[in-house]
């Protein structure tokens, strides 16, 4: 590199026809494939839900109603109040002043098993 | 507690930090570039690397010419000295060197100091140092990552071919767990929103003058996945393509997979300094506040058949994208078939790991001042940051736009639909944080895992679409 | 307790459902050659399909000319859209294209459903669909697994080159206790005779017409083990050979890697399918409950003495096994050693997993349709199963012969032949649940494992003679 | 493909006596391979518990007869019971509804970290 | 208490064992090489070759022009078994492939019996008995390592382009603690001065010979770092590279890969028997007796800069180490940066030991009789064990040197000065155990890491300064 | 390999004047190197601590003062007592005969997973 002297031209030319037809098919095909996976991942749980029914009613089990399992509104605020603390957490980091880490550890290593061991006996 | 006095900063106060950090490059690297006798400007940037570029300065740096450097093999010791100071970094170093190391040196400290995107800042980060230690190109020493044997150029294959960005969609397909999307699935409008990120910014950046099949892949930067990003340019901006139509025709692309990953990556480590801005610009404090109500459970079937159901839809659509969501729907029924829960692990955890390492040290590399610091890049970065903020911008506004037809508690929280870039899971987390500020009681995590999960996708049938137009341009 | 009312079915109603859904896609597939008009066959088969294949009906297929597809980049937004359709999946789509793909979800059913070897079955079902995504091939698009430069055919390299098989030996032989073998040695010969069925099948499949080099890789289904399989198909029938003897000299050999490679796993995946018929029909009800002495304990020192003999001993015999029976005793000795437990941790973990995700994708993704649907692929599978009987027959008797010169409590129960087949170690389980179906006393398991794991030493050392003879044919 | 019409041609030609030396050489040394290595493995214990037993009485220390450790029929029979009941359990497979697998505890993870972390506290 | 009684040998015990062992193959293969009529002597070697030698010989040896074995296909049964049989081990067999094999189990019980290094000893004996299976060379068998297209000879190649060195070097770095190094500077001399040897291999070897090239990996043997030795002779004496320079000008290096693998890792393992007596020799008791002062805590910060300026500090003088000690400290980066530990472990376990094996195995394979007994792979054992005892004297004599300017209880105890030459962490546990034969009270563990792993970077540098050197000699 | 006769030539002629230089540069240069980096590491921490210091100071914080956390005398002959148990505990290895490793508890293989799970049950 050498002196970076940015020259933008900004040229409205290149903006044809082509351009044109890449990003509004583009647009539109990644919006109808979403719809359409979204529409079909609509159908298929009843469908599924439709078999083991009938299946059900054949065998004269109850099926759990399964769209009904929802989560009550108290249970999702002891969530909330556990993802609130998890993320303030999350900043307390570790004393910069040596940390042992015993967690690691390794039984066997080609290039460091002897040492490995023996350096948590000496720090522990 | 915070024992750590370093680490208790609110996001304004890292975004500050950050924007200084990066001044102080820019500042630094124009000074540079202004002539020899500023040289010191880089001295104070950073404390470790202050040492390295003053012993840096110190030497005489004097430039030799590779093809006379064998006939010097000279008979006394102090010819031999100067033989072997030639090769050292500090006779090779020039200013875009020391101005990369500084790159690499802040995504480091960015890593660590404020855990943006640690996994892959780090690699990253010192691969632009490893990539930018300066030694004698074209000598032979199958040292750099552009020279032929290097140990570099043997891992990097794996990055102008394409391969890594599949193994790692494998291994996100096998973390995965789709079912907030399962149990919601209108939340993928908010996925497929985000992408039109792409399509303006591919506009951009042909009207600055980029070709189409280059402009293609700097727009997937919007994509917010780095894997996207560089199967993108490793198929469409290699340096190896040929263009046969229109303008361009006979020219050769230009190699863009540095500059593009390292965009994609900086900006998507970046997320929770870019989007809540944007986000609470385009949104008022009581749209902030909707409540969403909870996910369904979703049965193990279903589970089953969305990995299954998702890759012939969405492959049949886009089968240029088939690496990519091939990979990541393989990944997840692999996931949820409950009986190979083993491959799974391996999957999600050696697997991703291996790649993840070399993937980011080779795309770190690939920074080689000598070839990366050109007006491309700076364009790049420009372009990547527009990208970005239109993504967002779309997804907010689209969620918007759903409410319009949506009642009652199916009311959708707009913030969510900042998700739809991507960027897993962070910008599902800066949703969640945006929300709990302006309702602490409001929790749209899950939520807005649905349209994030959506956007990979999204950006995968996006560059599918793109590379089906501009592989054959 | 059964939770799941799906799951509870006899190894019958199993064999029903599968043969049933063979049946029907043989059915559907028929109607779908019969003629345009019948394509509705298609969409009752399966569930998950009938959306796909049913979209995939209603558009208009429109077969391109890739060479002049690149003139067609047009000037209005329609042709655009024109375009991006002919490189979509619909207008590619075939009959065979979509028969595989329901061969593919058949694999994962059966996976699932019936735990048929799902490690095996899932990635390579996954792995049909992929390679049967379809593409509009020829127009560089670096999708299909036969295109140079796409992500898949990098994958498949070691697949084509025998990379693959001996590491999973590796991991193999890391995970196999072979004590039961070294405990009663003389069981090692029910290895061998299941071999047998190797060379008959080689026999037959040489009368259908097949080169010597194809039908030795075929003959080498009856070994039942996937990788042997493998790599035997990638040295003998892999596309590239040119014969030099006989009456095909100058004719290059067919790559029968695919259907040969699918043939294998779904014979092993069907083991519990195949093999209990014979079984039953080779042995007496009073030689089924044959009870055996228990196999006295083994010493470490034996465990460790074992490996490294048979490396050298079955190497010397057949050079040419050596980079299974290599890898397969190395892998062993790790384990036995005992100073090296953590390398054959990562064999029998990381490696076997990675290797097995990649290698079942790609063998799967190998029955792209414009190249499996052959003739041969069909004779393959005929001559497959052939295999496994004649196999399973002949462990069976040679166990009845061996019992004629073995008294009292050192009688063999027949039913442990069958396990010589391999296919470890579902054929041992076989032989543990056919036992107890006769005597629920009785207890095989650890007896038939020697014969099981003697048929991988067995098949690899026929391998080896195979190659031997073949290789310079 | 087009329409596939299997085409077979039962040729008894192609059964020359190549085809027959790979067969029966093939399967006869598959057989001598075998039943040399289990010759071996037969012979080798032997030669290793001489060793041991010459090594043994020279220190006086005694050898455990390592052939004589069967195990007894009741083990056996305990060790069936064991068996049988993890084969029928084998089939035994989880519920078709909502599952949460609680045992996938992952620490960190380039791209899902505390997007697992999260989940995990909000499914429990 | 010692269960086994063949485990309680004291390293006198040890080293005669090892020396016996030794002897007998020298002498065996003595006998060998001046006649036919010696074989027998072979056979008393090893218990478990006994029968493989014995049956070999037994055989008719029988040579075989390749070129003539495809004509001889032959009609009657009799013809193809004496075609078979000249395919085997026996028929092929030399008494260069005995020798080796016997000394592959020589490695094995090495490793097993004394735990020399055994995740090392293992895969490489193992290896060389797969190299030195006998086989028909040229015949296409696709088996030898050296045999284009084999499966040995694709892994090979991470061998060959100096890949899988660094690869171990990553994971070395995440599993390594240089905190001991951090708060004892001064004690990173003694890893310098052990690397003297080096140089004075160097100069024996060009002595003896060798050309400039092949001496420099030669003399990197004394750097006692395995994956240092074969980058180096990977990049100098490849059997690829053209000397233009000097009297050599015009001459190809050999390949030297495996004699100097080999040698390195054997010396290595040998460690616990080289250095005692050289450091006894060179010490005064009193010397030995000496305590030092426990090392001061290192904060977190220190060990994150560590590597960062290692990186920066070592590469700008010597960038050919560039792929070794980039990977190094980069994989002390991941350790220690608190932000990255599933990278760190997932570098010092699954990848090193994928790895590990690997090179292992190929590297003992690369010992094929035919190419790798030669007069010069007996001389570069004898360069080794020069090597290995000229660095020992260097460290532990330059500790004495040090000692002279430093007072009280800053003095070093000399003894870890002998750990200087790497081989971690066994030659510091050299260091550790004969400090304790002084004075039982002595640890001097923790205080030899610090030269120890100053050796591995010591060695690097000298590495990437022969390599500015030598690559274009 | 034939008869390996070992034909050693020393000539000193090809120590000449480059074999010199490459020695002496490269053992100089490997010393100053990490001389170099040993200083800069006993620099650094010194640099490090007056930040902190200086930042301790502004927030009114006590710093530890790291370098006086040192080992003290007993601890260490503790830890090397722990070391030479070790040691010599390294040497006591598995009796020969019959291991069962119940460590080893993998829960799904491709290739034995079953066969695994039997095999634990069958041998304890
Ligand atoms: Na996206
Ligand atoms: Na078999
Ligand atoms: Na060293």
């Amino acid at each position: 590199m050498n002196n970076i002297i940015i020259a933008i031209t900004w040229d409205w030319g290149a903006f044809d026809s082509f351009a044109l037809t890449v990003g509004v098919v583009g647009v539109l095909v990644v919006f109808f494939a979403l719809l359409f996976l979204s529409i079909i991942y609509r159908i298929v749980p009843k469908l599924i839900n439709f078999k083991f029914k009938r299946r059900a009613k054949k065998n004269n089990v109850a099926m759990p109603a399964e769209e009904e399992i929802l989560v009550p509104g108290e249970v999702n605020a002891a969530i909330g109040a556990a993802i609130y603390l998890y993320l303030n957490d999350l900043h307390d980091v570790e004393n910069p002043v040596l940390t042992v880490d015993n967690r690691e550890v390794r039984r066997q290593s080609p290039w460091s098993d002897k040492h490995q061991f023996l350096n948590q006996n000496v720090k522990r | 507690m915070n024992k750590n006095p370093l680490k208790n900063s609110s996001p304004v106060r890292k975004a500050l930090t950050m924007l200084f950090l990066i001044v102080i490059v820019l500042f630094g690297s124009a000074f540079i570039v202004g002539g020899e006798e500023d040289k010191t400007a880089v001295q104070t940037e950073q404390l470790v690397t202050a040492d390295t570029s003053g012993t840096t300065v110190a030497e005489d740096v004097t430039t030799v010419d590779p093809q006379t450097a064998e006939e010097e093999v000279t008979p006394s010791a102090w010819d031999g000295v100067k033989q072997f100071l030639k090769y050292t970094g500090f006779a090779n170093c020039t200013r875009g060197h020391l101005i990369m190391i500084v790159v690499g040196l802040i995504f480091i400290f960015l890593a660590i100091r404020f855990e943006f995107e640690p996994m892959l800042l780090i690699p990253i980060g010192i691969g632009i140092i490893i990539g930018n230690i300066p030694f004698m190109e074209g000598a032979g020493l199958k040292v750099g990552i552009y020279e032929q044997g290097s140990v570099l150029n043997y891992l990097y294959f794996g990055v102008t071919q394409g391969i890594y960005p599949p193994l790692i969609f494998l291994g996100i397909g096998a973390m995965t767990d789709f079912s907030s999307l399962i149990s919601n699935p209108k939340l993928m409008l908010l996925g497929a929103a985000a992408q039109v990120g792409i399509f303006i910014t591919f506009w951009s950046a042909l009207m600055l003058g980029f070709a189409p099949p280059e402009a293609g892949a700097i727009g997937i930067i919007g994509g917010a996945d780095g894997p996207t990003a560089i199967f993108m340019s490793s198929m469409l901006a290699n340096g190896k393509n040929v263009m046969q139509t229109g303008a361009f025709a006979g020219q050769t692309v230009d190699n863009l997979i540095g500059p593009i990953a390292i965009a994609a990556y900086s900006y998507m480590a970046l997320v929770p300094v870019i989007q809540p801005p944007v986000m609470r610009l385009l949104t008022t404090k009581k749209e902030r506040m909707i409540h969403m109500k909870p996910p369904r459970t979703v049965s193990k079937i279903e589970k089953i058949c969305f990995p299954i159901i998702g890759l012939i839809m969405t492959c049949f659509i886009a089968p240029s994208a088939l690496p990519l969501l091939g990979m990541l729907f393989f990944g997840n029924l692999l996931r949820e078939s409950g009986v190979t829960k083993r491959l799974a692990n391996t999957a999600s955890n050696a697997l991703i790991d291996i790649v993840t390492i070399i993937l980011g040290l080779t795309v770190g590399a690939s920074t080689q001042a000598t070839v990366f610091l050109t007006d491309k890049s700076i364009m790049i970065f420009v372009l990547g940051a527009l990208s970005f903020i239109i993504a967002t911008a779309c997804g907010v506004l689209f969620a918007k736009i759903m409410n319009l037809f949506l009642k009652g508690d199916n009311k959708i929280n707009p913030l969510i639909g900042a998700a739809g870039v991507s960027a897993v899971p962070d910008s599902a987390r800066v949703a969640q944080i945006e929300g709990q500020k302006a309702d602490p009681s409001n929790f749209l995590l899950m939520h807005a895992m649905a349209p994030n999960v959506a956007g990979v996708i999204g950006s995968a049938v996006a560059a599918g679409i793109m590379l089906s137009f501009l592989l054959t341009f």
